[in-house]
């Protein structure tokens, strides 16, 4: 298998980028000057990507290789963009907002790879509701409000730490991510089961799911059921051969065995379009049967989170002791005398 | 499990639940009372197990006990004891009443801390001999520095933190050297090509450590003695000893001296020279150097002490010296020389701690300038002083003077050359007059600092420091709990000088049985009798699958 | 054996018989005796015990000393009885077992008992007797600290006359051993009674530090004899069949066959000897004993103790014998000392010192013995020393304790003519007479004179017995030269500065010397007739035996009748190239002296040179008249005809004054550079050891200072570490995959 | 020219298979994903080192989940299962815990210094 990308091409690429980050992250001083840094910086990693996409494309097609899709461009360029400007803008809301579009962007990217629930789920949770958090919590916790002037911003934001070594060490890193990743496509294994061995694996654990849509599609006669194996209760069907045995069904016999009073099979000729695995069931499917510890683990993290950010965030109201003492009594009043003593001691 | 079994197990739990019981009492200065009357209930299981020991079979393992830790490691909490560990665990539980006597006074706060400590002390001392498992001595080794540790840091004198911290870290990395020799040799024994499978039974291993090459033994032995040479110590690695010596309360002192330097003499006699005979073999003249150099050298340091306490320290690596001598001279009389040592240097040394610590309460000074000729306040205290000196001087009669004579003459025996028709005593390592002279000029230096400690404490003209106002409840003499405590030692160091061949008849086979599989393992011929006596002893410590081709003598020497 | 016994003993003296005859009984096993003959060591220990006792309870009478005379004096009659029933071979008695170390076929065997032989009772029994005596004498003389010291003292005393008998009579050489440190320790705790004077304690200190060195010297010996010869028991080591070997090689002259190994024993046992009886090179430590109380010089100092050198060497004669070179030496280094301390004792004006000096010199004169074949001589005088040396001391300790220790010779004068005083006198003058060995009259005489006649008779030592006449002389003289001064003339006395502790009236202001008491009047008869009654030794078995003392010696190891034995010599002169000591071969009259018998000639030389001494003493020493013998020009006490001529002498005298100042010699070679040499090797602990330790305890702590910035607490600096980390491993991973092929 | 046609058909020939999953994603189309979610993670780290406000430290680390998400989804597809998908649910949650708690913390330690500067809480050493 030959390379995806020459490294020499990737180091250029990265050593750009590095480049790039570092002149397009926030320092002072420089908001007089006719170009702005950042400005050049941004343009050079513009540069950088560009010649990445370019390189890549050229390295595949010359082999005859296929590309990802149109879109994939766009996705990624507003991805890395918005990212980019992300860490190096200087306002917090405007970085959180810049992180939305990023987001935004990686969820194109997951429709491209048909990951479509995945896409949605993310714009909800992480465009819906962390970045919303993130928001109020910038809005909570920002210094005194400033004007439009960067100047009187504060240092914590408008100046950023070490941006050369950082973004040194950054693309040093994703040089090796890269080039470790692209060695190791070349060994990736081909994925054992077909697309249609993955679709009626998935299709034939949802009966229901096939008598719907037979049902849908007219072909189920009242009484009449896909037939299920007896031990498994699995669908008998054949995705490959498109073909679906159905069975007539007259109640349970006492020792539980459904009584079949007829079977058939329908052919490819009546196969309805519809009846595939989604994406969705096969995810579902794989989490559900595959995953059911983790689901776990992950509700009790949330759980913990959740105790602990309220635990972290309560404010602790100090109240002086008059104040303390006249709720006391307000207290003793409500309780009995003894108790109210007791307070008014403690008071 | 016997009786006596549960009563050596009784002398090792007892003190524990002692400790934690003083431990946990609310009252912080509670503990003296507890700990004396333990440390002498103690006596009574120590005479029991003397009074059973079968001193004709004082080379096998008696009252031994031994239940599994992990099987597949052979991970085993086994003890018991030959008469050689019985002497020794009868030292220290002949101290333990001593050390708490004389801590009574002298301890003021945190007795709750320091009498529950003594006892993990006590404990963990009787431990060490007891071990019949490479694992539970050397916990038990370790064991013993943690409350000596706590002793001298807590209770210490002036530069007591440093003293600890000192003592602990130069012993600790010591012993961990140790530690990686002994976990060699038990993986050697786990080859399939020997034993075949873990034991950390000290018998077997012994049985088959002598099948190691040369270099490899070189390394344990090494390795063996960097822990060991520091406990003794050892000529270069003594420095710990007069810091920990001074700054360590008196009982800690004692103990010091008394038992714990004795790890050291104990594991190379146990361990350092069974698992590598031929090793030692070889490097027996160079440890005798360093002991002779040892026994010189820290006796002409003590002869300029000012600190009396100091110099008694100092004099611990002198004598000790003599001990490793007898052991590197490998021949009977020379084992039972630095045994005998190990014991009678733990009365003589801890009575004249004792002594300084009783000056000590009563002046707050250790500095012989500051204070002396006390001969003449304190009669009695002068006349004890003036007896352990004597004792430690090595005057024939007391308990000093069997051992070094013994440990002498090893070292000149060990020398064919100088008998006639190499007779007797033609073998052992290769030591000669020449070790024998140099040692013996340790006699004259300990007369020289001993005599110069005595003259300057106890004769001349009566010195006391400016500020020295009478103790608020010792009387100026001894008081009668001090003479009880000196008591026993001095009796003992009487018994010993006058009847040492009570205890050589103990451990004679024991003894014999070591010389034997040294000479074996390095191929020295031997009188026959001696030869059976040890195949024999070897057949009952070893193992069901082991063929006696592995301790003959061609199996073990090394071509 | 026989075979080579026979044709040894034709060649050369009775050893190899006597020898024979031991063997005879060590071959059955050595017969045991009485068990009553523990006694003798008993007794001390109980009064040892008593007197501790005493102490511990506090007693503040004379107990004590009542205790231990009848303890001594029962052991004496023990002695006694023993002598009496002593059949002609030696028995051992055994207390308990002491070492028995058994390995293989091999065993290390010493135990807890006794040697009876005529050797050994020869000693118990004046050992005894004068211990007795000299308690008795100390019973008054030490009545001015009665209490807690009184009992320290006789405790001291108690624990010496057994620490002495274990020394005579113990059956191995470790039984000597310990008698020889525990006569070590009493005499450091006898000398250092006076524990409060500074002076008292150093030179209590030094006398135990060099009899050490000595003891080292005989511990080595007694090792290399177990090693070499396998057994340290006198019955076995001297039926030992490679000893005969040797001693039959030594017998035909030639040394060649005997292994160094055998002849270093002798050397080694040599030093030991020198140690405890003060010769040359180990001698310092006496005149400084003098500090502790004068019974004790006179016990320990001059009688027994220091004794126990001639009883090492006659006791091991065999071995000697073997040993090309150590009678010799022992001879020479027995006439330097006697001529050195001789030199050392005229120049001293403290009588007891001088006292010291002359027995170190006669010390001398029994080693030279030694050296020269004579044990019966060296034992004879051994015998007459103790006696009249022991009635010298306390004669000057009679002095002492009346004049509130006033030792100073210039200080005293006429103190015979003092109410009260004239039995010291007289017993004085007794002592003197046998020092200086006024001829036929002394037992002294005659001891000496077995001994200057064995120096001539015997070839090649005619030069140690000119020295030694010389050295009769000199001993005439200053002993003759403190009775002038001290006991005669015009009476005066100025107090001394009593020791410290000497705490009862005599500080008032009006001195008045008083005068012994009936205690010590006794005691000195007792021995002024001893060493009268002595004389008659020399007579009774003469015969066969050179006297009595010879019966004695000839039935012990240390039998030996030299070839050259004055009635013998002729018989034996062909012999002289093959006796160990060969000195030019065929001396032709090795045995005349001017012509006559060397005894006959010996008596005319020594017997003259001692009066010759007398009268120079007293023309310069005695007062006017009769008793300075009409020569001497003495007026009053502090000067006389002396002081010009040592004026005139130049340094001499102050070189002798200070005795050649050996002491500051051995200061500056030996006891200087050792304590320098111990600072240095203080400091190297200090530093370099101790350096190093805490130097590897020091190096974690700078790794630490080094590393220690990178935790700056800032959040990021530990992300930016965490990725550059998570860089280099990809970067290795990477590396790694590419060499091993990488992909594909 | 024609490689510029080459690339159109290289691009068209992936179509987006939204109901049932065609042949696996070949490794050429696999690679700029993975590039795209490489670089995210370097900007998000880098942003990360550099910026000092700890909030937009969280929301870096936030984009670093993106990357990793978008990998794991991207590998996910390369081999046809749903074990991507799945972990990218599981990064979800994490991420969401960790917002929760990061931020709850940003605002008790901003109340103590009044300021969000991540060097203002140095002396803590961690």
């Amino acid at each position: 298998m030959e390379q995806i990308i020459s490294p020499i091409a990737l180091y250029l690429i990265c050593g750009l980028g590095a480049i790039g980050v570092a002149l397009a992250l926030p320092r002072r001083g420089h908001s007089g000057t006719k170009i702005p840094l950042h400005i050049v910086g941004g343009l050079v990693l513009a540069m950088a990507f560009g010649f990445a996409a370019l390189v890549l494309g050229l390295k595949a097609t010359d082999a005859g290789n296929p590309l990802p899709n149109y879109f994939f461009y766009p996705f990624a360029a507003i991805g890395i963009g918005a990212s980019v400007r992300m860490i190096t803008h200087k306002r917090p809301v405007y970085s959180a907002l810049y992180f939305i579009l990023t987001i935004i962007a990686s969820c194109g990217m997951y429709l491209l790879l048909s990951a479509e629930f995945m896409a949605f789920a993310l714009v909800i949770i992480y465009a819906g509701a962390i970045l919303i958090t993130y928001l109020f919590v910038i809005m909570l916790a920002t210094q005194a409000p400033v004007g439009d002037n960067d100047d009187d911003l504060n240092d914590v934001d408008a100046v950023a730490r070490e941006p050369m070594l950082a973004s040194a060490i950054g693309f040093v890193l994703v040089a090796l991510i890269t080039v470790s990743m692209f060695r190791g496509i070349g060994d990736l294994p081909h994925s054992q089961i077909s697309s249609a061995q993955a679709a009626d694996g998935v299709l034939a654990v949802l009966p229901k799911k096939i008598d719907k849509i037979l049902d849908r599609a007219g072909l189920l006669e009242d009484g009449w059921l896909v037939s299920r194996d007896s031990e498994t209760g699995h669908a008998i069907i054949d995705v490959d051969a498109q073909t679906v045995q159905i069975q007539l069904v007259d109640g349970v016999d006492s020792h539980g065995h459904e009584i079949v009073l007829a079977t058939r099979t329908i052919g490819p000729d009546q196969w309805p379009e519809e009846l595939a695995a989604q994406n969705l069931d096969r995810l579902g499917y794989n989490l559900l049967n595959d995953h059911p510890m983790m689901i776990e683990v992950a509700g009790i993290i949330l759980l913990m989170a959740m105790l602990g950010a309220t635990v972290l965030a309560r404010k602790h109201i100090e109240l002086e002791d008059a104040l303390k003492a006249a709720q006391a009594r307000k207290l003793g009043t409500m309780l009995d005398t003894d108790e109210s003593n007791s307070v008014r001691g403690q008071a | 499990m016997s009786q006596q079994t549960v009563l050596l197990l009784a002398l090792m739990i007892v003190p524990l639940l002692v400790a934690m019981r003083i431990a946990f009492s609310k009252n912080p200065d509670t503990g003296y009372r507890p700990a004396l009357i333990t440390s002498w209930l103690l006596m009574i299981p120590a005479w029991k197990l003397i009074a059973d020991f079968d001193f004709s079979q004082g080379a096998t393992t008696q009252f031994a006990y031994s239940i599994s830790w992990v099987e597949s490691l052979g991970l085993k909490f086994s003890i018991g004891m030959d008469s050689v560990s019985l002497l020794l665990i009868l030292l220290s539980v002949l101290l333990g009443p001593i050390v708490v006597m004389a801590s009574k006074t002298a301890i003021v706060k945190d007795k709750r801390m320091y009498y529950a400590w003594l006892m993990v002390l006590q404990a963990a001392m009787v431990g060490v001999f007891a071990a019949q498992d490479l694992l539970l001595f050397y916990i038990c080794f370790e064991f013993t520095l943690l409350p000596m540790f706590v002793l001298i840091r807590k209770f210490g004198s002036t530069n007591r933190v440093a003293a600890s911290v000192k003592f602990f870290l130069y012993t600790f990395t010591g012993s961990m050297m140790t530690l990686a020799g002994m976990v060699y040799i038990v993986w050697f024994v786990a080859q399939p090509d020997q034993l075949g499978h873990w034991t950390l039974d000290i018998a077997t291993l012994t049985q088959y450590a002598s099948n190691m090459s040369m270099g490899e033994q070189t390394w344990v032995l090494l390795a063996m003695l960097a822990g060991f040479a520091v406990k003794v110590p050892l000529f270069p690695f003594h420095t710990w000893l007069p810091l920990a010596h001074t700054e360590a309360p008196t009982a800690g002192s004692v103990i010091l001296a008394g038992v714990l330097l004795k790890l050291g003499t104990y594991g190379i006699y146990r361990f350092a020279i069974p698992l590598a005979p031929t090793a030692f073999f070889e490097y027996a003249p160079e440890i005798a150097v360093l002991s002779i150099i040892g026994i010189i050298y820290a006796g002409l340091i003590c002869w300029v002490q000012t600190d009396i306490k100091k110099l008694v320290a100092y004099s611990s690596v002198s004598h000790l010296g003599f001990c490793v001598l007898g052991l590197a001279a490998l021949n009977v009389t020379g084992f039972s020389g630095s045994i005998l040592y190990m014991l009678s240097h733990g009365l003589s040394t801890g009575g004249l701690f004792l002594m300084i610590g009783f000056m000590y309460e009563r002046y707050h000074t250790r500095d012989m300038n500051a204070v002396g000729g006390l001969a003449s306040k304190m009669p009695v205290w002068a006349t004890f002083m003036v007896f352990f000196a004597m004792a430690s001087v090595g005057l024939p009669g007391l308990n000093g003077f069997p051992s070094e004579v013994l440990c002498l003459i090893s070292a000149f025996q060990s020398d064919a050359a100088w008998s006639a028709a190499g007779e007797p005593g033609a073998w052992g390592s290769s030591l000669g007059p020449w070790f024998t002279v140099f040692a013996g000029t340790g006699m004259v230096i300990a007369a020289m600092y001993l005599l110069f400690m005595v003259g300057k404490i106890c004769f001349g003209p009566l010195r006391e420091p400016e500020d020295h106002h009478p103790h608020d409840v010792l009387p100026t003499d001894l008081s009668l709990r001090e003479i009880i405590t000196l008591t026993p030692l001095a009796i003992g160091c009487v018994l010993f000088g006058l009847q040492p061949t009570l205890l050589l008849d103990a451990i004679s086979e024991p003894v014999n049985n070591t010389v034997v599989l040294v000479e074996q393992a390095n191929g020295l011929e031997s009188a026959p009798s001696r030869i059976d006596s040890v195949i024999e002893h070897a057949d009952e410590h070893s193992e069901a699958e082991i063929t006696p081709d592995h301790h003959t003598p061609e199996g073990a020497s090394h071509e | 054996m026989p075979a080579v016994l026979s044709d040894s003993s034709a060649g050369h003296g009775e050893a190899s018989q006597s020898l024979a005859h031991l063997v005879e009984h060590a071959a059955q096993h050595p017969n045991t005796g009485p068990k009553w003959v523990l006694l003798i060591v008993l007794l001390p220990v109980l009064g040892f015990v008593l007197n501790a006792f005493y102490a511990a309870f506090g007693n503040k009478s004379k107990i004590p000393a009542w205790t231990t005379i009848a303890l001594l004096a029962a052991a004496f009659i023990a002695t006694l009885s023993m002598f009496l029933s002593y059949e002609g071979t030696p028995y051992t008695v055994q207390a308990f077992e002491w070492f028995n170390l058994h390995y293989g076929d091999k065993s290390f065997v010493a135990n807890f008992s006794f040697y009876i032989d005529k050797l050994t009772i020869l000693w118990m029994l004046f050992v005894t007797g004068l211990a007795t005596l000299i308690a008795l004498y100390a019973s008054e003389y030490m009545s001015h600290d009665i209490g807690a010291g009184y009992c320290r003292f006789f405790a001291a005393f108690c624990l010496f006359v057994f620490s002495m008998a274990c020394l005579v009579m113990g059956d191995n050489m470790l039984m000597l051993y310990l008698g020889w440190e525990g006569v070590g320790l009493c005499s450091y705790l006898l000398i250092g009674y006076f524990y409060k004077k500074p002076s008292a304690v150093a030179a209590a200190k030094k006398a135990f530090i060099v009899n050490r060195i000595g003891d080292l010297g005989l511990a080595l010996g007694v090792y290399l004899t177990f090693v070499h010869f396998g057994t340290i028991q006198y019955a076995e080591l001297f039926a030992n069949e490679t000893l005969h070997s040797y001693i039959n090689a030594a017998a035909t002259g030639d040394f060649s066959h005997i292994p160094a190994q055998a002849q270093w024993i002798a050397l080694l046992l040599m030093v030991g000897a020198f140690g405890k009886s003060a010769q040359f090179p180990l001698y310092v430590w006496l005149p400084d004993a003098m500090e502790g109380p004068t019974p004790v010089s006179a016990l320990i100092h001059a009688a027994t103790m220091v004794t126990a050198g001639v009883y090492l060497i006659a006791r091991f004669y065999p071995i000697f014998l073997v040993s090309e070179h150590a009678l010799p030496i022992v001879a020479w280094i027995g006439t330097i000392t006697a001529l050195l301390a001789a030199t050392i004792g005229m120049a001293q004006f403290d009588i007891k010192r001088i006292m010291a000096y002359s027995t170190v010199s006669q010390l001398g004169y029994m080693f030279a013995a030694l050296g020269l074949l004579s044990t019966t001589g060296a034992a004879f005088h051994v015998l007459t020393h103790a006696f009249f040396k022991a009635l010298l001391f306390l004669a000057c300790g009679a002095v002492m304790h009346g004049f509130a220790g006033q030792l100073d010779l210039r200080k005293l004068s006429g103190v015979a003519w003092m109410k009260g005083w004239g039995i010291v006198g007289v017993t004085m003058l007794v002592g003197c007479m046998n020092l200086a060995g006024l001829p036929y009259i002394t037992s002294g005489f005659y001891s000496k004179d077995m001994i200057l006649a064995e120096a001539f008779i015997t070839p090649g030592y005619r030069m140690i017995g000119w020295i030694l006449v010389f050295t009769a002389i000199l001993t005439a003289y200053y002993t003759f030269r403190v009775y002038f001064r001290v006991f005669v003339g015009p009476e005066h006395a100025e107090p001394g500065d009593e020791h410290d502790d000497h705490d009862d009236d005599h500080h008032s202001d009006h001195f008045h010397p008083h005068a012994p008491g009936w205690a010590i009047n006794t005691v000195l008869v007792i021995l002024a007739c001893a060493s009268m009654l002595s004389i008659s030794l020399a007579y009774i078995q003469k015969a066969e035996h050179h006297g009595w003392v010879g019966s004695m010696v000839a039935e012990s190891s240390a039998s030996y009748h030299s070839p050259y034995a004055a009635e013998a010599h002729h018989a034996h002169v062909e012999h002289a190239d093959m006796h160990p000591v060969a000195g030019p071969v065929g001396t032709a009259a090795p045995g005349k002296v001017f012509g006559m018998d060397a005894h006959a000639g010996m008596i005319l030389v020594s017997g003259l040179g001692a009066i010759f001494g007398v009268l120079v003493a007293a023309y310069f020493h005695g007062p006017k008249g009769w008793q300075g013998l009409f020569i001497g020009g003495r007026t009053e006490s502090g000067k006389c005809r002396m002081d010009a001529i040592a004026r005139r002498a130049g340094p001499l005298p102050r070189l002798a004054e200070n005795k050649w100042y050996v002491d500051e010699i051995y200061a500056a070679i030996l006891v200087t550079p050792l304590r320098i040499i111990s600072h240095v090797f203080h400091w190297i602990d200090k530093l370099l050891l101790d350096g190093l330790v805490n130097l590897f305890g020091f190096l974690p702590r700078v790794f630490a200072w080094i590393i220690r910035p990178s935790q700056s607490g800032v959040l990021q600096g530990y992300a930016v570490s965490m990725a550059g980390g998570l860089a280099v491993l990809l970067f290795v991973v990477l590396v790694i995959v590419m060499n091993s092929g990488g992909a594909a | 020219m024609n490689h510029l046609n080459h690339l159109v058909q290289a691009m068209d020939s992936v179509q987006l298979a939204q109901m049932s999953f065609p042949a696996e994603l070949p490794q050429t189309v696999l690679a700029p994903y993975l590039f795209v979610s490489a670089a995210m993670f370097a900007i998000g780290l880098i942003g990360f080192l550099t910026r000092k406000n700890m909030i937009i430290m969280f929301l870096c680390t936030e984009l670093m989940f993106q990357a990793a998400g978008l990998a794991l989804i991207a590998f996910g597809r390369h081999h046809l299962q749903a074990d991507g998908q799945t972990f990218v649910i599981f990064v979800l949650c994490v991420a969401a815990a960790e917002a929760a708690m990061a931020l709850a913390l940003v605002v008790l330690l901003f109340r103590h210094r009044e300021s969000l500067s991540a060097s203002a809480w140095k002396e803590l050493n961690g």
